[in-house]
């Protein structure tokens, strides 16, 4: 873990907004300054022309940082539109550097990046801080369309990418936890953000094969900064840690998988209805 | 230079800007951002006689100028706080309000027993109001009688001055409110959030673990001002206001209405130095005017 | 096709989508924009006994995700309803719920006797919670007793089909729904507004000639859908949700929650034709999953 | 009175924002099928990716109707802020054509339009409209200073025009009532939009003279066509008129000027605080 540079809430205008399809964007802002942050750190991004709704700044990866500091969204929400229809210009609040960074590499540990969606925002400025250190990691790049894979030119430039679909429109027919099932060998060190049920599958083939694995943990955040205790994730050790502080990176093991409901998408199905 | 300070009861503040309790962690989490001694004061998270975990997630949502929370009172206890927190925030000459709950007479006693005994407790803001616990909180906060037994014994116990936080849910708030000040509070903190609910229409059920959660933010300033503006009128120990408050004008109107002093909560998280801006702007106001922060309290009243 | 019906004791609206209650006018000004008799029914402006002219301005004002008002209950008076209103939303064809006023029972049994004598009137909807009105209207409202003295003396005065409003400032709102199931209402609707207070921080002064006002709109959407949730646990009979519906899927998640019905309000100043808008969408989401509008009734609920 | 055209809410983009300093806009919107809107009407205009706040919509006269309509706006508070810093193509909800139209010219009468600041807007429509009808009326137009005077050249082009500003900077050194005062012959028909203390000193005017006098009255609004009774302006017969429906051109004579508060600026003075 890298010493983590000050926080601090600054106002940056919108360089450029990058689509990549209806879904996904690449947003770049003007901060002369800078931003030190560190790949597996995030920001709280809001717009600074939102008014009172929608209220609460959104967490997002740093996709790249320094004096152009840019997030990878994918549209979810009213935030998330909003911010796929910003303009050039327009002003936003970033709070950061907020949360921890990926784990430095071992001694003698291949780097595997298994990243799902827009999961690959914080996993791609993690392989080109590896680039730079000169280690090319093995990555595997998946979704459940070729449209779902934005960004994966860049990755492929500076790691050994696999990709995979669930609909086999683009690489490996099939999920990236497959892939990683036949190539994971024991000296491997895996990096994964993505759905939260493909990070708990992961954490389970790292578990049992017992090569460490570090995640990236999403869950509705108010503050990102400690104070709010909106982020619990439950631990293997009955407690929660919160994701904003404690997070977001952290090793598998400590993740009580399956307990809570800490994303959405990561709940139980809705119950049946009778038709 | 304007006079800024304003007093609760015994207790003087460097001005009336406040951080509300739950949303400013224990008030060491701000180093990075400003110097939190500058406020008038901050209010703890809320404080029970045992650490406590809190709810399972999700605990927070989004709602319309709004947010609903169910954090559940999670807590390092009232022992960590004062061997561990209290001592930094007094080196730092943070005036402190140590907010407590408690689920039964005995242990909001207790607690209070235990902060008499360190020095650096400016006063303590009795939560009776909290919506997210199973026992105690918002039960006893909408029983005039029930909340004027938790003062009383509390009272008893300790000579910090003690502030009551209302809740809005009590059919009659003003009840509430007189039978606190009768039981010896030397201000009511009005108001906590009021209870809500959100369902996810895709996954149809509620979004929060716990089903509701408390609403607080903007879309919770105009009856949380109502409030206010109705108690000046029925107490006469001070009112500190909170809800919703973002930017000094709102600072200003909850003043204006009737509170000596206000407090700031979801405003810090969109922002950690929200309550610095808003004490920065209040003084603006203060100084265009050639007031006293004192000045403002109660004048929008007909 | 789905089935959009829905019941609400004896009676069966078209769809379960309503227009509330003094956001609607008399459901006859909407002949430029859509046909109202496509909504499962449409609430008339307060009725009293005699006309009133309402409050003095300001009236409304913009607050966040929401709006206060205090109009006062400026309606034409249940004669000349009866004789100018009523006769032409019959010929429309219109669901019409009359939403009632008064200050006494005495005057609840007067309006209630004189719109039994009328035909077309499917229900009648007591207001006993209206905020901004000296007497009568909480006051009622609040108490559980007085809330059923009212629908206990409308119940004998009539045999149209009775609906009570209840007031979220009630402090224990499901002893007040109990009371008035237990008087004989055939289903409650909740809620009405919240008051709220804006103050003008140049002016110095409340911006509501009322000073308080109700508070309408998205931002109260949360504390309603929690009372609708608590109260589905509460009464056997139908529970018609209200207040901050501006989607389709703000109106299914009350459906959700546990509401047969809903009612249009605040959304439809921004948008005359939300409430047809809303009634499609609901439609839409029942049709792409294979389910009649009733079916969505409480299945959020544990 | 013409008779109303049907009243419609749609959704048209923006076409162009015409900015006169950072106080005036003219908003241009873009409307194939058209809107037939009379002088003296309003549409109830909002930012239709607003989301939850601001809620309600803004009453906004017409300045100019059919397949361009346009309005002038003069920036308040957040949601003209908004509307001043609207971008081309944004999609705005307009409501209209709302409320009555200035009362025709009489025979024999000379129209004079008495307008203070953005109450320009529905008396150039008007002028516009009396130009194609080969009448040229009198008009008076005041502002606190230069700044405020948008639009002048245009109602100059077809309008005897007299400017007043109160800081003397253009035209007449003084209020638009001093000039009124001076000019007002008993033959005129007095129409006036601006401030309501300034309206309500021309109401006076013109009674004393026995001069007919139309306003524009301006008072908040929810709905703008008559459902939330949230526009009432009380009425010499100790009743109130609703602004949106009976209005917002009416007779001077039947407003009970003073009595109520129906216009923030109306008010009375704040009262004086002890230092
Ligand atoms: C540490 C961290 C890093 C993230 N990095 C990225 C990233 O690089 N790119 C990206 O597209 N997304 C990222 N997310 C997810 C992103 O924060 C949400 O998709 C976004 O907040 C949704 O906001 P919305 O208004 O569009 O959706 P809405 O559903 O309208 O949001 C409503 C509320 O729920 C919260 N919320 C909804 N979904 C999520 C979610 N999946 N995770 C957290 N909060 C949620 C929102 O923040 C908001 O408070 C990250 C989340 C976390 C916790
Ligand atoms: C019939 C009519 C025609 C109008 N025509 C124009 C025009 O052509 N150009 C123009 O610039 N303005 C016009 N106005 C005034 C304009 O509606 C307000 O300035 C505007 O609503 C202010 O909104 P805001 O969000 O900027 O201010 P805010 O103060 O943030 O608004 C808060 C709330 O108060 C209401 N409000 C505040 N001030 C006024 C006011 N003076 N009149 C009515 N409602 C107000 C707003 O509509 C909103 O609901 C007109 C008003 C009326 C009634
Ligand atoms: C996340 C969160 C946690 C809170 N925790 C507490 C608490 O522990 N004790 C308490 O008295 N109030 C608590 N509150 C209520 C706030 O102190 C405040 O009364 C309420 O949020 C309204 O103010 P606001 O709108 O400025 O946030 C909490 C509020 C939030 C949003
Ligand atoms: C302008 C206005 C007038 C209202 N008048 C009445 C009324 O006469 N009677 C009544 O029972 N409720 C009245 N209400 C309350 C609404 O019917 C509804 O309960 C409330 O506005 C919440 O719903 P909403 O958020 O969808 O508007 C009024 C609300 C508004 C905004
Ligand atoms: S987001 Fe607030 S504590 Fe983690
Ligand atoms: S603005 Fe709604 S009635 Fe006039």
């Amino acid at each position: 873990m890298t010493v983590l540079s000050r926080r601090e809430l600054i106002t940056a205008t919108l360089l450029q907004r990058e689509s990549i399809g209806e879904q996904y964007h690449v947003l770049t802002f003007d901060v002369p300054k800078g931003i030190a942050a560190e790949p597996g750190q995030f920001t709280m991004l809001r717009g600074a022309e939102w008014g009172e709704a929608p209220l609460l700044p959104r967490p997002m990866s740093y996709l790249t940082a320094g004096t152009t500091p840019s997030v990878l969204i994918k549209v979810a929400g009213e935030g998330t539109i909003r911010m796929a229809r910003s303009t050039p210009g327009e002003p936003f609040t970033l709070l950061g550097p907020l949360g921890n960074t990926w784990r430095p590499p071992a001694q003698g540990r291949r780097p595997v990046l298994v990243a799902g969606g827009v999961g690959i925002a914080p996993l791609l400025f993690f392989a080109r801080r590896l680039h730079e250190t000169g280690i090319r990691p093995l990555a595997i790049y998946g979704g459940r369309t070729t449209r779902d894979l934005p960004l994966d030119d860049e990755l492929s430039e500076i790691a050994d990418v696999t990709l995979a679909t669930e609909d086999g429109s683009r690489g490996h027919h099939g999920r990236v936890t497959d892939v990683l099932a036949k190539m994971l060998s024991e000296d491997a060190l895996v990096y994964t953000c993505g759905p939260d049920r493909m990070m708990a599958k992961i954490a389970e083939l790292c578990a049992e094969r017992d090569v460490p694995c570090e995640v990236s943990l999403e869950t509705p955040m108010a503050c990102g900064y400690g104070v709010c205790l909106g982020c619990p994730v439950p631990t293997t050790d009955a407690g929660y840690i919160y994701a904003c502080t404690q997070g977001p990176c952290i090793d598998a093991r400590r993740v009580a998988w399956g307990k809570g409901e800490h994303a959405p998408h990561k709940r139980p199905e809705p119950k049946r209805i009778a038709p | 230079m304007t006079d800024q300070a304003v007093s609760v009861g015994s207790l003087t503040l460097k001005n009336p800007i406040l951080t509300a309790s739950g949303c400013f962690g224990y008030g060491l989490e701000y180093d990075d951002f400003y110097d939190v001694a500058t406020l008038g004061g901050i209010c703890t998270k809320g404080l029970s006689l045992h650490p406590r975990l809190g709810n399972a997630p999700e605990r927070i949502c989004e709602t319309p100028a709004g947010m609903l929370n169910a954090i559940g009172l999670a807590n390092v206890g009232v022992e960590v706080f004062c061997a561990e927190k209290l001592p930094k925030l007094r080196a730092r000459g943070v005036t402190v309000i140590a907010n407590i709950f408690a689920s039964s007479v005995e242990d909001f006693v207790a607690i209070a027993e235990r902060l008499d005994a360190e020095s650096g407790v400016a006063a303590i803001e009795l939560n009776v109001s909290c919506p997210n616990v199973k026992e105690g909180g918002i039960e006893f906060g909408k029983d005039p009688l029930m909340s004027a037994r938790v003062t009383e014994a509390v009272r008893k116990a300790t000579r910090i001055p003690l502030w009551v936080k209302m809740s809005p849910e009590a059919g009659d708030i003003a009840a509430v409110a007189k039978a606190c000040e009768a039981a010896g509070a030397d201000a009511v903190t009005a108001i906590n959030t009021i209870r809500g609910l959100s369902i996810d229409s895709e996954l149809r059920r509620a979004r929060l673990a716990n089903s509701t959660g408390g609403l607080s933010g903007p879309a919770l300033r105009p009856i949380a001002l109502r409030i206010v503006w109705e108690l000046a009128g029925k107490v006469s120990i001070p009112i500190i206001g909170i809800g919703g408050i973002f930017t000094a004008r709102d600072a200003i109107e909850f003043l204006l209405a009737g509170a000596t002093a206000v407090q700031v909560g979801t405003a810090n998280f969109s922002d950690p130095a929200a309550a610095k801006k808003i004490a920065d702007g209040v003084r603006e106001y203060c100084e265009t005017r050639g007031l006293a922060a004192k000045d403002l309290i109660g004048i929008a009243r007909p």
